[in-house]
């Protein structure tokens, strides 16, 4: 049986109408993903292999270690089909959908990652799929829109409220509350009710079991720290789980943002830290830490990496670090900005800038603000194609010297990207 | 004091509104409407400020539906007394909390009694049996009967899904209030005739508050829309409930069990 | 010691300035690529391995083998660091400039492809990097410019001409014969005097080793055949390479573009099929088939395919055909397009145009064109992220059925990309 | 006929333009001015018109300048031949092709043989001592010492360079003629007191006609400022051999040799 709660955190806070499906999921995560029924994980890690590049190697990274005076490891889920770590939750997720006899996937996303994710899934398993976005997000990731589209998911477009995440979310709810019986919710992150954290993690796990065996047909050993990026906290999950019984100091990086203060007039958290600055709530069908203002309204986060962009994060994750098994720090943009341009520059790979999070921790590390050891993981869970126009607006605003000059470019015809 | 009194001069009408939508004062008024109309009780969406309670004046029965986040994180300790508490003090006599499934209930549960607030819970098509058992064992109030699952697809065979959904309720000693999708007078009145106690009507009223918004209306003329609507509503229930022997549904004495 | 001619073709057809260069770059070859002088091939393989992502999948593809009734294996190249094949070459040629003691890297680049691959191996590889680049392209595949500007390299527009690949090629060419000294010359495909197109090959080769290995782990045997599209012809000397002394019949899919038949009063190719249509004759250094007038005057080409759009073709290659070991055909830009469509709707990967060209004959055959026999392996040479655009203009000029309606996109704000 | 016999005279002044820049019929004046000049022999970079060459009216050897391409492709049969067949006909008395070295220079060397024109070889700074064996034994006509690597640079160094390029080439029985980046009378003179039989000029002629068709300067215009410059140089070059012992650096005889 699979625990729903980690101390205080996790739970099933849902619509009656969803119990039973949350209660049928548990049952076929209990049965196909723990107990491996019918081959489930034999065939969920054959098409990860097959399907999406696994295993993803562990790359020496000769300039950063140089520069740090510590080795750095990289992970490089960036590797992986579509770009980034959430493929392993996303075909996990299709697949046992599949298992279960669903006919039909939904999922929600906001920039679009976990969506085209959810898309390649479905088109590879040949399920029918549809993603909803809020409209101004279609708007603004049109590329994400028309990969989703192109995979042949319906991408619907949420008109109410400001038409984000948030907006996505609730309309996605309200069609699986309508359609359980026939319909698989894909969650994207390890948020949510139970059993999605925990099969969520157990998806991304795939990340440091590999890299556990990696790191020690290298060194030896164990590392002396893992570091990975936390939005909703599935890359993260998925770096630490097997080195929780290790000894190695495990870093969860969230979004600084802008600054660490809440504005509570505004309902504003000008950053996605919640692990390190948020309260305790319920969101998303879990008791969690949350951004939230003293009346208990969620409050809008903010972050330069739209996927970090949340105001909430697992429950587990939430309770490893009240337990202090794991370290919360933050980084804020600028310094985001900084290791985006050092690994893209040092080391010839454009990291999505949540990725980019973890990576400026190493910096912060070097200049005395943690002891990462000498011997570091850093899990690289995306490419950063996706974040070239951000980057190079937001570096506009700023003066970065690790940055490149564009200006010769601006001269040359064409406007934006 | 309980919610089931609000059921005991025949089907009930309640309404649903959100507090502060589209603004503080017009909705004061919208609710105000409700009441005018018929009401016999009012859910009311309350996000968080309980002096709108204390403004309100109606006859109606006050439920609080609102997400169980704010309900636990209100005053300064943790958990739901302090927000209970505050809700007893301004005259709310019951809560529904869409989002908190009766497993997770049991420190609201807890803060209900000790103030002598009811706690209803809904009950879906989907519900299981042995779910359904630890509902019986926990609902006050009235028990909110989800008449479908999704919002869309054919209304018309609202009363057969309702009238099943009723039989696995036989029985129990609490009214039973069906909601989810109904909007019209013909609607409520097919419900109560499939043996519901009451009859909860939320989008149709949200809507017509929309359609204010969209339409600039001034307040007055949308509340006397809603109050119209109620009007139709409740006179639907109450037809429902003369043209039919409702003992046939297992319509008991509605008084408070728990 | 390599050979520089493949029957009649290939050659060293390069100003004076240039040949001790090409000497040197020989000498260097025999060395460190065939003979693993200092572990120079230890040294590419592992830097494959942990930065490249190699070994790449031999992916089974559920859809497509339904769909044409023979076994349809997909070599996922596309999952390689950088989106494509490119990276082979580009980190075995920069590796190599190092271990000649080379302290600067040229290239020339159309789309940008090649362009960045080099620019992430050069930065991979701590070397300073020079992208030259045809003003025009400058203007339309700017975010290939940015990525190669965050990689470090300095990208030089050239202005001379209609600013596109070919006086790219030139402005390279001339920096390299004033500078052969201190730099090396990162030739994109397995063209250019030799030893450019062995070399080339080699590094690719990596591409049929893998998946020569992988097949005959799945099914115990060679397959009956092996699909690649051409341009200069790497990713398909790559995929052949180790299956040429298998009886393994080997298709080398040009673009047949919107039409086969040369405009000589223009002196426009409205294809890039130089193996399927071009005469002999000497460009870039060797003897091959080239897309040129009576008199020989070079063409332009054209293709849907900003990788594929060149007017000549590898050597060796363009020897196996001559020679019958290759057969070279042709697919249209419709038929690449429907094919685009059918792997990202029915598969969850949208491919690279050219290697959409791939798959395209795929239907060819199943429609009776060519007999593939009942095993077939199809080498996906790169992912089409960069061709959304492209994609979606050049289907909107069209009525495909398989492609997704994008229309609801259209009036949601927003205008291009 | 020869094309050594254009170095007789004493220093030769060979100046490059491309038939056809920026069109035929201006092509044709710029040619001829350069002839008006007092241009000993002209390289003319010559895309595939031979009709061009038949209406030319001047005094200089023509050299044939361009890729192996077009000289492999003309005519029906394949290789060389034909095109310097046609050549031959049409007065044209040698060839430099600059992407044809030595090693792949047979079935032209060849064909030049049979038809009795020239075939010229370029030596650069970086032509190793072997490759430079193989290419005394395949020239005729001249040779072109390439006097640097890069066109950027100080180009100040020039005499020094070329002295040291020339000595490689002592003993050899052919003119040699030094070009790339020289532009001035008086670089033309430096570089025949370095040595040099021949000075050849390409690119700063043909900046001239660049700028002809930038500022939109009319042909007769730019075909003076042409044969001005073409006399600057020459005179350079004059100036340079009557300034120096010739002998000193090895030059011979001007004969054919092959
Ligand atoms: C590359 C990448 N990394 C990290 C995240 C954050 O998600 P999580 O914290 O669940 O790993 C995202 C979310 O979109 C992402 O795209
Ligand atoms: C993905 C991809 N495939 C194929 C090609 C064609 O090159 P080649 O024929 O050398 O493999 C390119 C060139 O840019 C490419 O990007």
């Amino acid at each position: 049986m699979s625990t729903s709660k980690y101390g205080e955190y996790g739970g099933q806070y849902v619509p009656e109408a969803l119990m039973p499906a949350i209660e049928e999921l548990t049952d076929a995560y209990e049965r196909y993903v723990l107990d491996n029924e019918d081959g489930f994980i034999d065939e969920f890690r054959r098409r990860m292999r097959e399907f999406g590049g696994r295993p993803t190697p562990l790359q020496y990274a000769d300039q950063l270690s140089e520069r740090y005076g510590f080795d750095v490891y990289l992970k490089r889920e960036d590797l992986l089909h579509g770009g980034a770590h959430k493929l392993n939750n996303a075909l996990g997720q299709v697949l046992l959908a599949k298992y279960m006899g669903k006919d039909r996937i939904i999922a929600e996303t906001g920039a679009g990652q976990h969506g085209t994710a959810t898309a390649m899934a479905a088109a590879h398993l040949d399920m029918p799929c549809e993603i909803y976005m809020g409209e101004t997000d279609v708007a603004r990731q049109r590329p994400n829109v028309f990969r989703m589209r192109l995979n042949g998911a319906d991408v619907t477009p949420v008109t109410a409220g400001r038409g984000t995440l948030k907006e996505a979310i609730s309309e996605t709810m309200r069609d699986w509350a309508g359609s359980v019986e026939e319909t698989h919710y894909v969650i994207g992150s390890v948020v949510g009710p139970h059993p999605f954290p925990a099969m969520v993690r157990d998806f991304q796990a795939l990340i440091s079991e590999e890299a556990r065996d990696q790191i020690r047909d290298r060194i030896g050993r164990v590392p002396d720290s893992v570091v990975a990026c936390a939005g909703g906290g599935s890359n993260t999950m998925g770096a630490f789980q097997h080195f929780r019984d290790d000894e190695v100091d495990l870093y969860a990086v969230e979004a600084g943002g802008s600054s660490l203060t809440l504005d509570e007039e505004e309902g504003v958290a000008p950053n996605s830290a919640s692990l390190s600055t948020g309260t305790d709530g319920v969101l998303h069908g879990a008791r969690t830490k949350v951004l939230q203002d003293s009346d208990g309204q969620i409050c809008e986060s903010h972050s330069v990496s739209a996927g970090l962009d949340y105001a909430g994060v697992g429950p587990e994750l939430a309770h490893l670090v009240e337990e202090g098994r794991v370290r919360a720090v933050t980084v804020d943009d600028t310094a985001t900005l900084e290791a985006f341009h050092r690994l893209s520059r040092e080391e010839g790979i454009i990291p999505a800038l949540e990725s980019a999070h973890a990576l400026a921790f190493l910096d912060r590390a070097a200049s005395g603000d943690a002891d990462l050891g000498d011997e570091v993981v850093v899990n690289l869970s995306g490419r950063g194609d996706k974040d070239i126009e951000t980057v190079l607006e937001e570096t506009d605003r700023r003066d970065l010297s690790v940055a490149p000059d564009m200006s010769l470019f601006e001269e040359l015809g064409g406007g934006s990207l | 004091m309980s919610l089931a009194s609000a059921f005991e001069g025949g089907p009930a009408f309640v309404p649903y509104l959100v507090a502060g939508d589209p603004d503080y004062s017009a909705s004061l008024s919208y609710v105000e409407a409700l009441d005018d109309g018929g009401a016999d009780a009012i859910e009311l969406g309350l996000p968080f400020y309980f002096e709108f309670v204390e403004e309100l004046d109606v006859d109606a029965s006050l439920v609080c539906m609102t997400y169980y986040n704010l309900v636990s994180r209100y005053g300064e300790s943790t958990g739901p007394r302090p927000f209970v508490e505050r809700a007893a003090e301004v005259g709310i006599e019951g809560f529904v909390v869409p989002d908190l499934p009766v497993e997770e209930a049991g420190p609201l549960r807890d803060a209900c009694d000790e103030f002598g607030l009811d706690l209803a819970f809904i009950v879906a098509p989907t519900t299981t049996d042995d779910r359904l058992q630890l509902i019986r064992e926990r609902v006050s109030g009235y028990v909110y009967v989800q008449a479908r699952l999704g919002t869309t697809g054919a209304r018309e065979d609202i009363s057969a899904q309702t009238g099943h959904s009723l039989e696995r309720l036989d029985g129990w000693e609490i009214p039973k209030a069906v909601g989810f999708g109904i909007g019209s007078g013909d609607q409520a009145e097919r419900v109560v005739q499939a043996g519901a106690d009451g009859v909860i009507v939320g989008s149709a009223l949200v809507e017509i508050v929309g359609e204010g918004i969209e339409t600039d209306a001034p307040t007055t003329e949308v509340s006397s829309r809603l109050a119209g609507k109620v009007r139709e509503l409740k006179a639907g229930a109450l037809a429902g409930g003369s043209s039919t022997n409702r003992n046939e549904h297992g319509r008991t004495d509605p008084t408070l069990e728990r």
